[in-house]
């Protein structure tokens, strides 16, 4: 029983590891960039639930100060989140512009075509 | 054409209220959720939503993109400039506290100001990436 | 005011002026701002280094909030040296940018260009400087967006590709390290890193600790482009604007190599890196094959700035070298190659520049006899290759001589012949540009070509007599060096 | 953990499919859903974030992109050993760490017991600001909020940069249509 308990407890993580490693593995399987633009996505928002998670306390509240709560999450993840989200859409904001370029000077945004055309060039 | 009017219709009622949500957003951050950040994705996700609806040749006759342009520098100029007012009154960078008498009135004054210079950039971006994109496609 | 605040205004200075150069529209006026910062820079990072002289600490809390509470910058002997270190490469490469990127950058471009210059200027400054684990982060993605449209401004359209694939590695890297502080964050609920060092100790948990240690270590290494880490970078450097590719192997890999030594050494410490870990073994294999690997390749490229790239990675091989040897002898010459090797990687491109100003290519073809038409250009670039070369006399050799020591101390006579060996492929890889440019008939592409203007030519010869001073006199580098080896190895418990 | 399970099952979605327009969708589906999750775990303010950020504006980003662009993905021909390999490392490493972290949802954990005490016991006597994530972002963290302005002022540099009026030629190589 012990084995079940701990899966459970570690759901959260479980989902975590998932959806991260299937983010990493779109990024370095897929040759299409808008994809791989994506899959960095998902692999990004994963890493927000790493650290949001441990910050939540069962029976707590969000953390704005009123007289009627006395538990709340911790505050330090969420601000430290927040500043992750606006760098991941910076990234993905220059990844598109970049990927637009390519697709003017290349004509295609598959890496396998672009790199088969280089080679006989 | 007739949908089109629907929408027409109803981007003008609606655009007002997401403008007031914005500012509501943005000036009620320190007892809610929101902040500079989320009103400026609001406030630029209005000009979007104009752009789409009415073309973006009168979108940008409303907000034209030098302005936008400057907005993006603008909201850093701000929030650096909060930073060296600070040194100004001889605190540290950022330390809100010794702009005025009362320290914890300070720290107010401070939150709100900085929320401002995030809103300009972040509303300024958003509208400037968007024009980028578009123009570039014509 | 000014003395307290510096530290603040180190970074904040850069910030500012990008600001301003965004703000005009004008080429030339951007240029001006951005002059004018970079050569306060190193002003300010040598007032930080005299301060830090003694083995002292300078903590600034910004926003005024005592650390761990607000973000602290905490500058020490080490990254004072690397502060330094930046700023004074950032101020040489401003005055040599002027008439490398009008020849190169669109004009109404140009004032974004250097506004992106600044940021990422700002960035490694602020990665180099705080004390705070997450803000290093917020830091690092400043500098690399910035670094990623530098490099796509790029005249051949393989920028924009070499842009895009620096892009996807460089944010792998950044998320792998935000998962690493992340899992060091949830063991010990601090973010101030002299807060986690002495913290990170006590903490029973060890297997979270070493899964954010893998974590951080591969997330920086491939920022550092350490050896299979490293396709990034031979394309970035071969296809970025002159002035970029300059900035960029002088400054961004050395920054990242500072982070590395300041996790592996002050944070992880003894305890995890050196008793628990085979690190020291990995990086003594990985630097290994970056040197011998990425040299051989070198030795077959066509195009210089491909092949002086594929140099870099060799030559970060030496730095991470230092890292595995890991006593004091040893870690000073990693950390002395660190300020060695910008200074004669950043003299070869800036000469490099010249002749890509002057002639429009970098093909080693093209260059033949190059060496009649540019003498002090060509004799500049030989200069600071005898310096990759490692030849007594030079700075290169001042580091490989502290590797060797090191090396010595630990009984490993072998990595001497190693390194040595080494050094001789490196001899192929240059003598190939010295065959080019002194022994064959001019190219048809190098008929017309002049000495480039005094603006390009000065600040590239100050480099490379400063890889012949510091050669010869150590006292300054490898002292500093020395000392902040001494600290470093301090911090392992 | 309904939501959490969505979000997997939205994830595999995303894999397979190939229609690059069907994706960004799904894209903003699963911000949406991660931003329920965040409301469910008290991050209010990053949820509302998520929402606006990851379901609005890189959905437009991306659908702008995708008009200039084109919205079929090719079929994959890569070796599928490098990135399973890189994949599965990850995952093992990742499963080593976290097996021994607390369980979600106590209270007495060193994230709770380090600095977060003191920003909810403060942020009102300092700062006279209920929401602490505000407090914290702005004032005893507002250095790094003014990197992340930072950052976004960047992105917007760069895109302006790169993509700055109609489309043009570049010089350089011949330009030569790849066939695919």
């Amino acid at each position: 029983m012990d084995v079940i308990k701990t899966v459970v407890e570690h759901y959260n993580h479980w989902i975590i590891i998932f959806l991260l490693v299937s983010g990493l593995y779109i990024v370095v399987a897929r040759g299409n960039m808008v994809k791989k633009l994506v899959g960095l996505g998902l692999f990004q928002t994963s890493v927000y639930l790493l650290y949001i998670t441990p910050g939540k306390i069962l029976g707590g509240t969000p953390p704005i100060i009123a007289e009627q709560y006395s538990v709340y999450s911790n505050p330090l993840p969420h601000v430290l989140i927040l500043t992750a989200i606006v760098v991941g859409v910076a990234t993905l904001a220059t990844g598109l512009a970049l990927v637009v370029r390519i697709n003017e000077a290349f004509g295609t945004i598959e890496e396998d075509e672009i790199f088969a055309g280089e080679e006989d060039e | 054409m007739r949908l089109d009017v629907i929408f027409r219709v109803a981007a003008k009622i609606f655009i007002p209220f997401i403008l007031v949500f914005a500012l509501y957003v943005q000036f009620h951050g320190d007892f809610g959720p929101g902040g500079g950040f989320q009103a400026g994705v609001m406030a630029g996700a209005m000009v979007i939503f104009y752009a789409i609806i009415f073309g973006l040749e009168a979108a940008q006759r409303i907000v034209p993109p030098r302005l936008v342009e400057l907005m993006v520098p603008a909201g850093v100029a701000i929030f650096a400039g909060v930073g060296v007012v600070s040194l100004l009154f001889g605190g540290n960078y950022l330390d809100y506290s010794p702009i005025l008498h009362d320290p914890v009135h300070a720290q107010h004054i401070g939150i709100l100001l900085v929320e401002i210079g995030v809103l300009v950039t972040v509303s300024g971006t958003m509208v400037a990436i968007f024009y980028t994109f578009i123009g570039r496609g014509r | 005011m000014i003395a307290a605040n510096l530290p603040a205004l180190q970074v904040v200075l850069p910030l500012l002026g990008a600001v301003v150069c965004a703000m005009v529209r004008r080429g030339p006026l951007a240029w001006g701002v951005a002059l004018v910062v970079s050569l306060a820079m190193p002003l300010i990072a040598v007032g930080l280094l005299i301060q830090v002289l003694d083995g002292s600490t300078i903590s600034y809390a910004l926003g005024g909030w005592r650390p761990p509470i607000g973000i602290e910058y905490r500058i020490d002997i080490v990254n004072a040296f690397i502060l330094l270190l930046v700023s004074i490469i950032g101020a040489v490469i401003m005055p040599y940018a002027k008439a490398s990127v009008e020849a190169e950058i669109a004009p109404d471009r140009q004032p974004w260009f250097y506004a992106l210059f600044l940021l990422c200027l700002s960035g490694l400054l602020g990665m180099a400087i705080t004390g705070d684990a997450f803000n290093i982060f917020v830091f690092m993605e400043i500098s690399s967006l910035a670094t990623y449209a530098l490099i796509a401004m790029g005249q051949d359209r393989r920028a924009l590709l070499a842009a895009y694939q620096y892009l996807i590695m460089g944010t792998i890297g950044a998320t792998f390290y935000v998962i690493g502080v992340g899992l060091i964050y949830t063991v010990t609920g601090t973010l101030n890193l002299a807060d986690m060092a002495s913290k990170v100790g006590e903490i029973e948990n060890s297997r979270a600790i070493i899964a954010a240690l893998a974590f951080l270590t591969v997330g920086i290494s491939l920022k550092l482009a350490l050896f299979p880490l490293h396709v990034w970078l031979p394309n970035a450097y071969a296809y970025a604007p002159s002035m970029v590719t300059c900035f960029l192997a002088a400054t961004a890999t050395k920054v990242a190599v500072y982070l590395l030594l300041r996790y592996v050494f002050s944070i992880f410490g003894k305890v995890f890196v050196f008793a628990d870990l085979p690190l020291p073994e990995i990086f003594l294999v990985l630097s290994l094959a970056a040197m011998f690997g990425a040299s051989i390749v070198a030795v077959f490229q066509e195009d210089i700035k491909r092949m002086l790239a594929y140099s870099s990675v060799a030559q970060i091989g030496y730095i991470t070298l230092g890292i595995a040897i890991a006593n004091k002898l040893g870690l000073t010459g990693g950390i002395v190659h660190l300020f060695n090797h910008a200074l004669m990687k950043g003299a070869l491109f800036m000469a490099l520049g010249a002749v890509f100003y002057r002639v429009g290519s970098v093909k080693i073809d093209d260059l033949a006899g190059l060496g009649q038409r540019m003498p002090i250009t060509m004799g500049a670039l030989v200069l600071a290759g005898l310096s990759i070369i490692g030849v007594p006399g030079t700075v290169g050799f001042i580091s490989k001589w502290y590797l060797g020591l090191g090396a010595l101390e630990h009984g490993w006579w072998w990595l001497v012949f190693l390194l040595v060996l080494s050094s001789l492929i490196s001899v192929v890889y240059i003598g190939r540009i010295v065959e080019a440019v002194y022994f064959r008939p001019v190219s048809s592409a190098a008929k017309r070509a002049t000495e480039p203007p005094l603006s390009m030519l000065l600040p590239t010869l100050l480099l490379v007599a400063s890889t012949v001073y510091f050669g010869i006199d150590t006292a300054a580098s490898a002292g500093i060096a020395g000392r902040a080896a001494e600290l470093l190895l301090a911090g392992l418990r | 953990m309904v939501l959490l399970t969505l979000l997997a099952a939205i994830t595999i979605g995303v894999v397979r499919l190939r229609n690059l327009f069907a994706v960004v969708v799904l894209g903003g589906i699963y911000s949406f859903l991660m931003a329920s999750v965040l409301i469910v775990l008290d991050a209010v303010d990053v949820a509302m974030t998520e929402a606006s950020v990851g379901a609005g504006i890189s959905t437009v980003l991306m659908l702008g992109a995708l008009y200039l662009t084109k919205t079929e993905e090719a079929e994959p021909v890569h070796k599928t050993l490098l990135p399973l390999f890189v994949a599965v490392t990850t995952a093992a490493v990742l499963i080593y760490g976290t097996a021994t972290l607390p369980p979600f949802g106590i209270a007495e954990t060193p994230v709770h017991l380090n600095v977060a005490p003191y920003y909810l016991e403060n942020s009102i006597p300092d700062t006279s600001v209920p929401n602490v994530v505000t407090s914290v972002l702005s004032s005893y963290r507002g250095y790094d909020t003014l990197g992340e302005t930072t950052v976004i002022f960047t992105a917007g540099i760069a895109v302006l940069m790169l993509l700055k009026g109609r489309r043009q030629v570049k010089p350089g190589p011949k330009r030569r249509r790849i066939s695919s």
